[in-house]
């Protein structure tokens, strides 16, 4: 048989993909920091790197729950709105007295609760998951827009917010608790069955079917996920600004989906790293920071994001080269 | 008839929103069942809310019936056209509007225009072609900023500015008053002017970046209340409070209530509902026929923990503290 | 039901029904299958067969009738119900996903876990893996992405899928299509075994001569109902095959028309590692068979004369002209058409009609001032489907909704309405039914008769010995052999695509 | 053979299924319609019709490139950013005394330029359209406010406005534009090798290489045409504005996306119809305007927003039945 000579290629080339797939946006994460680097001094110095970690971190967050989502072969546009209403229906409960972990936990229940109501409509009513999302984008947004008649609300308690502002060992505790939540995702995606079932679902629905992956639940599943980083990003940015807007997480969805992509997951669905959306989140997080410092003027700032979208994107074709 | 195309700050043909009543003589109550209708850019932000309700004041007072609606969003701008239409279609007496940008409602003024129904440019991006202008001078808003920033630092120093969405109007004007004058008096350098698009976060990330960069860093101007409030935080995070003056733009009850707090430094107060109120009279004095110049300047006034309890009155009382400014 | 030796029936449709909006797929099909017992079932394309293992399986519910499985009624509602009542299946569209690992796939849906199902076990179930691959393909890699597989070793681990829960009902949809004769004895010894355990099997095949190699009883089926269940022992190939296709096929006797004209010439093809340079001519109404091992790079070199993949080196000239390589649409100017070996990921655009995927390469010509003549494709398409007894003959329904052989019809007129000189055909007859299989061999020979040059690869000897003009094998991506009919024969072939043997020829011999 | 008794009902379901495809959609717009009818008497008034075609002019005409850029399995997020690109260079030529025809071309120019731009990108380098075209998103909008220093442009000459204001027979030139520009659409892609090669791509985009199918020109094709219609919308609207401005088309590509999902587009490609994207588009449009006519406030407009998008596609999906 002409095995002996066949087998080895699989082999080889496996282990070049999934290294290389995080590879080329590590790539395009030093090249662009190192641009930065070299334009900006004090970019590189210890506490701005923290900065940028720390405003990135939300983004991160949301990003998380995006990439699950687009593994399933889905998209999340409800993201931002459902962040703002787990804020403010969060804050009004601290506001009025509740204590802080029952309000932490109604904060992700929020998110879990819009998950679910996402999740249905794709999964059983077999909608969309664009057209859906986009749906709840308004739906979300009126709901925390009237809970609140459009007024941010004030006032939280002190131990709530410190949780959010304080830090660990010099890191600020945003970044550690979305570390850790990203690690959970990590787990998740890369060691149980469920994670298998987001890939299987997303790479080939039918086939997952046929196999007797319970396609609905996990569909269900991974939009609750979702919902509920959305819910902790709320706490955290709620925490930080000491106030929860109605207004909050606007075009978070586009942001998250950029750090998903280019992180490397694929919007058609099956393929997408942690990891990746991790770097494609510190990038996005990188830009914003550096133009800043070098206070860049706000139409170059816009140009310099959407060429350097573009660029990480095509850094990262060439590390992996034509598939 | 072509008008010469409007420009707020400079147009000739102006008086100031006091002298109404000096030259007009009193305001007569207007005929039975008159109908206005107002479209601003979105009552997500306080500021149009509270325009909202000068418009709904004044209305109330004299007996006449106000429709106020807002776009979905401050990019809606096919959307705030397309209610503008739809009012017009409805017959209303007088239009307020409050457009997204200088052009969007346009064709809405020209369709109105023809049909005789007055329209009134509310604040905001100016409509070259609007016949009546009521509001305050974005650039204005600007310049008593940086004319704090002067007296306070009279030594000068390092300065910021937090713009609000790239290429909108008042985020533009408000940008350009401050950087003009603070350039004129040139003791000071502004180190950093950047856009946050009116969103606290990006405020306040921005500012937190900016201080990291510069800790000797004087103080923010902050194109409306939102992004200063943010930005007062990113200060508070970083134990600058007090060090690092911030001023914001609007004077939200959030800007007050921040400034009694001994956090925010100062916001240039438009008086939205006072403005609204103002904006109302207009409307119906030029339905009552009268004959108004084309800009009616209304007041503003950078509120700071000095002259906060002065300002933070209403009606009749706070006519009174502005006028006595 | 005669001489079927019904000891206690493991598995029993009782009047099963299925309908698809308007078709009705299965038409109250009744047989019993015996525990232990391999059953085969045979029928045309679009008789039903797939349908009735989907719905055995819970992929598709029966619209009507019962399933009973040791007597007990399934109680089905979707694949995770069938899979405990203990039905396994192999599918005849191969149901994976590329991204996963071969082991991941081989699992998915029923993982192995550690710490109470919190963990996949990888470790274990690439253990496993290579427990149940060793005997169907050592080669594979547990750890391998699976969309990095051959297609024939992507069907291997397939049928492993079926076999590594205990099933007490092993469902096989034409496991074989692409499998070489050395792996279906694989299979064979893997059915036997299963015997042995007491699982029953059901057998899918076109393959005749698979069906009563494994099966002692057979079930007929034509037009989604059952036309008998007979035990093979005492009837025929032709009986069987009269009573599926519902006349008798006449053998037809292989007749050459080759020429000495040269319509297509290869020369150096190559795409490495996967195709090492291959030089042949190919001749006016000649049918040249290519064979070889799987994995030889049949395909790829099929691909490389189509233009669908670039060449590394080497050119294609048609009729003396020289084709840019790597570009399809000059390819089909220069009149050369593939039919390809992967209907699924390579042949159809399962959302359009028939006619939309017939007329694909060609709608240029079935277009007046760029604008396409409708009337003029549903007749020609029509006609040219009616020829190739497409079924249901709807040239408007999206070729999807058809049975795999009625797919490959579609692909085939594809080519014979664009009336391309040089055709070429990869795995022509994989999925076909015996029926249409021998009007596809007669098609070929049509073709050929009115100078046509074709190119057959196929796995299936019996298929090269009885189509071929002349036969080139390949090994490891080489030419390894030009065997002239007279030199033709299983043995012949083989030795030249089993590595290691000797027989390697130099290229000037080819051609 | 049972062949002469199948036959016929196969075509019957055909046709059944091409009209029921738009018609879910249909029933959708009737019922919303019928709603808004009973809640606002002048709603269903011949003018007000007549408003509503107006105001869904625009979203209709990027809408059609929108469809055709779904029905190939892409996206193109930067509609908007392109239509304000193409609108200020025009008005700047024509400021600068271009003759209207030569400008007319320049708007359509600019649109086929950035099509062409993101379609490389897309076809060649093998990025994602979802991400190259959020990258032009930022760039396009970044250049026309370089371009204009962020100031609208204003002075357009008479008889370049009169083509979008006047109105032929009493319906509203871009209305008949529009309308034109659909028929084209729909023709191109029903009628033409192009269109069948768009569908093919979107369907199964290897199995149309094999097929001989011009997989990149396709690809780079649909988005050049998602550009020039783009420019197109532009023109409708400065010519209605009589001003060009650089951050016009703000979120104009959710709109387009919403209405060809609601028309039936499938975001994963192959699957989509101009006629239902028409639909969509008057959908979404009478949305507005109905709720503005019964003086809906902005939060519950928004909400209203929200749940029709989603009951729209209920409608549609249950009106198809599941498949
Ligand atoms: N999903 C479906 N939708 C509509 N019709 C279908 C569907 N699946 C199968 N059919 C129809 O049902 C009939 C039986 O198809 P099936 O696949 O069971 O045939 P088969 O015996 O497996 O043929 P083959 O030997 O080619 O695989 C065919 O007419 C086919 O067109
Ligand atoms: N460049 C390619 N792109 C996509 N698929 C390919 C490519 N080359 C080969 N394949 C697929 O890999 C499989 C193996 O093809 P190859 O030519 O290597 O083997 P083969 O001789 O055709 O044997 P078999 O087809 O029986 O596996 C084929 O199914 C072919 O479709
Ligand atoms: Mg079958
Ligand atoms: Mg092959």
């Amino acid at each position: 048989m002409t095995i002996e000579s066949v087998e080895p290629a699989p082999r080889a080339k496996l282990s070049f993909i999934s290294s290389f797939r995080d590879a080329g946006v590590l790539i395009g994460l030093i090249v662009i920091f190192g641009i930065f680097a070299l334009l900006s001094p004090s970019f590189m110095t210890g506490p701005n790197l923290l900065n940028v970690l720390q405003q990135s971190s939300i983004n991160a967050c949301i990003a998380l729950g995006m990439t699950m989502v687009i593994i399933s072969g889905g998209i999340d546009l409800s993201v931002g709105p459902t962040a703002a209403l787990s804020a403010v229906i969060t804050a009004s409960l601290l506001v009025a007295g509740v204590p802080v972990p029952i309000a932490l936990c109604v904060a992700i229940g929020v998110g879990l609760l819009t998950g679910l109501f996402n999740g249905i409509l794709i999964a059983y009513a077999g909608l969309q998951p664009f057209i859906v999302t986009l749906g709840g984008l308004s739906l979300y947004r009126a709901l925390s827009l009237i809970y609140t008649g459009g007024n941010p609300i004030f006032g939280l308690p002190k131990e709530f917010r410190s949780i959010f502002t304080s830090s660990m060992m010099g890191i600020p505790n945003p970044v550690i608790i979305v570390a850790v939540f990203a690690f959970l995702a990590w787990f998740v995606l890369n060691r149980t069955p469920f994670g298998e079932y987001v890939l299987a679902v997303g790479g080939n629905r039918e086939a997952a079917h046929v196999a007797g992956v319970p396609v609905k639940r996990t569909l269900i599943s991974v939009y609750m996920i979702s919902g509920a980083l959305a819910g902790v990003g709320a706490l955290i940015l709620t925490g930080r600004l000491g106030a929860a807007e109605p207004i909050m997480g606007n075009l978070w969805e586009l942001d998250a989906i950029a750090a998903s992509a280019i992180g490397g997951a694929s919007l058609m669905g099956g393929r997408g790293s942690i990891v990746g959306t991790l770097m494609g989140a510190v990038i996005l997080g990188g830009l914003r920071n550096g133009l800043t410092l070098m206070n860049v003027q706000a139409f170059y700032q816009l140009l310099a994001t959407g060429i350097i979208i573009i660029v990480a994107m095509l850094i990262d074709r060439l590390a992996k080269g034509k598939a | 008839q072509e008008l010469a195309p409007l420009n707020s700050d400079t147009e000739a043909d102006r008086m100031d929103w006091s002298q109404l009543e000096a030259r007009f003589g009193a305001f007569k109550a207007p005929k039975e069942r008159t109908r206005v209708g107002g479209v601003s850019k979105t009552l997500a932000n306080e500021y149009w809310r509270s325009l909202g309700e000068g418009y709904k004041a004044f209305a109330d007072r004299h007996g006449v019936e106000v429709v106020y609606q807002a776009a979905q969003d401050e990019g809606d701008q096919l959307g705030q056209l397309a209610m503008a239409e739809n009012l017009i279609t409805q017959g209303y007496d007088a239009l307020l509007f409050s457009p997204q940008t200088d052009v969007n409602l346009q064709p809405a003024l020209e369709v109105a225009t023809d049909k005789g129904i007055p329209v009134i440019n509310v604040n905001d991006a100016v409509i070259p072609q609007v016949a009546h202008y009521v509001g305050n001078v974005q650039k204005d808003n600007g310049v008593r900023a940086a004319n704090w920033m002067i007296k306070a630092y009279p030594e000068g120093g390092k300065l910021a500015i937090i713009e609000g969405q790239a290429g909108v109007f008042a985020a533009g004007q408000r940008t350009a008053g401050f950087t003009e004058t603070i350039e004129a008096n040139g003791k000071f350098e502004i180190v950093a002017s950047v856009p946050a698009n009116w969103s606290r976060e990006l405020a306040y990330n921005a500012a937190a970046t900016i201080m990291q960069q510069h800790p000797d860093l004087k103080g923010f101007y902050a194109n409306n209340d939102g992004m200063a409030l943010g930005v007062v935080e990113a200060v508070k995070s970083v134990d600058q409070l007090g060090k690092v003056a911030v001023i914001g733009t609007d004077g939200i009850s959030d800007a007050y209530a921040s400034i009694r707090a001994g956090e925010l430094t100062g916001t240039i107060d438009s008086f939205p509902v006072l403005t609204g109120e103002i904006a109302m009279e207009v409307a119906l004095r030029l339905v009552n026929g009268d004959d108004i110049p084309r800009v009616v300047a209304t007041p503003q006034a950078l509120i700071t923990s000095d002259n906060i309890d002065v300002f933070a009155s209403t009606g009749e009382a706070l006519r009174k503290a502005i006028l006595s400014q | 039901m005669k001489g079927v030796a019904v000891t206690q029936a493991r598995l029993t449709f009782d009047s099963v029904s299925k309908t698809f909006g308007s078709i009705n797929a299965l038409r109250s099909v009744s047989f019993e299958v015996a525990a232990g017992e391999a059953h085969g079932l045979v029928g045309e394309n679009g008789a039903g067969k797939s349908t009735l293992l989907k719905s055995l399986c819970g992929v598709y519910l029966p619209s009507a009738g019962r399933i009973f499985i040791n007597d007990k009624e399934l109680q089905n509602n979707g694949p995770m119900t069938a899979q405990r009542a203990g039905v396994a299946m192999i599918h005849q569209e191969l149901q994976h996903v590329p991204e996963m690992t071969v082991a991941q796939n081989l699992f998915l849906g029923r993982s192995l876990t550690r710490f109470g199902g919190l963990i996949v076990d990888r470790k274990r179930q690439e253990a496993i893996a290579a427990e149940v691959l060793v005997d169907l393909d050592p080669g594979i890699d547990p750890a391998a992405r699976i969309g990095d597989l051959r297609v024939a070793q992507r069907q291997l681990v397939e049928i492993a899928r079926a076999l590594i829960d205990e099933a007490q009902i092993v469902a096989m949809d034409e496991p074989t299509s692409s499998l070489t004769p050395s792996e279906v004895d694989k299979l064979e010894v893997i059915i036997q075994r299963l015997r042995s355990k007491n699982v029953s099997v059901i057998y899918v095949s076109h393959r005749m001569d698979e069906i009563f190699r494994f099966c002692q009883t057979a079930t007929i089926m034509r037009d989604g109902e059952v036309v008998d269940t007979v035990s093979l022992s005492n009837v025929t190939r032709d009986d069987v095959v009269a009573r599926m296709v519902g006349r008798k096929l006449l053998h037809t006797v292989h007749t050459s028309h080759v020429t000495k004209e040269v319509l297509l010439e290869v020369k150096g093809l190559a795409s490495e590692p996967e195709v090492k340079p291959c030089s042949f001519k190919l001749h006016r109404g000649e049918v040249l068979g290519i064979a070889g091992l799987v994995g030889a790079g049949r395909t790829e070199l099929m691909r490389l004369i189509a233009g669908v993949d670039a060449p590394s080196a080497g050119q294609v000239i048609a009729l003396g002209k020289p084709i840019p390589g790597g570009n399809v649409r000059a390819a089909i100017n220069a009149g050369v058409g593939l039919v390809p070996e992967e209907r699924k990921r390579d042949g159809i655009i399962p959302m359009r009609s028939i006619a939309s995927n017939v007329t694909l390469p060609t709608l240029d010509n079935f277009s007046k001032f760029g604008v396409i003549q409708s009337s003029a494709i549903a007749r020609d398409v029509d006609a040219q489907m009616r020829d190739l007894d497409l079924r249901p003959l709807d040239i408007e329904r999206p070729i999807g909704d058809f049975s795999g052989g009625n797919q490959q019809k579609a692909i085939i007129g594809r080519w014979l309405i664009s009336g391309v000189e040089v055709m070429l055909f990869d795995e022509p007859t994989r999925g076909v039914d015996v029926g249409a299989k021998a009007e596809i061999y007669a098609l070929i020979e049509k073709l050929a008769s009115q100078g046509k040059a074709i190119v057959v690869v196929s796995s299936e000897m019996p298929e090269l010995l009885r189509l071929a003009d002349r036969v080139l094998v390949m090994r490891e991506g080489e030419i390894s052999a030009n065997l002239a009919r007279d030199k033709m024969s299983e043995e012949t072939i083989a030795q030249a695509a089993i590595p290691g043997t000797q027989s390697a020829v130099r290229k000037e011999e080819v051609a």
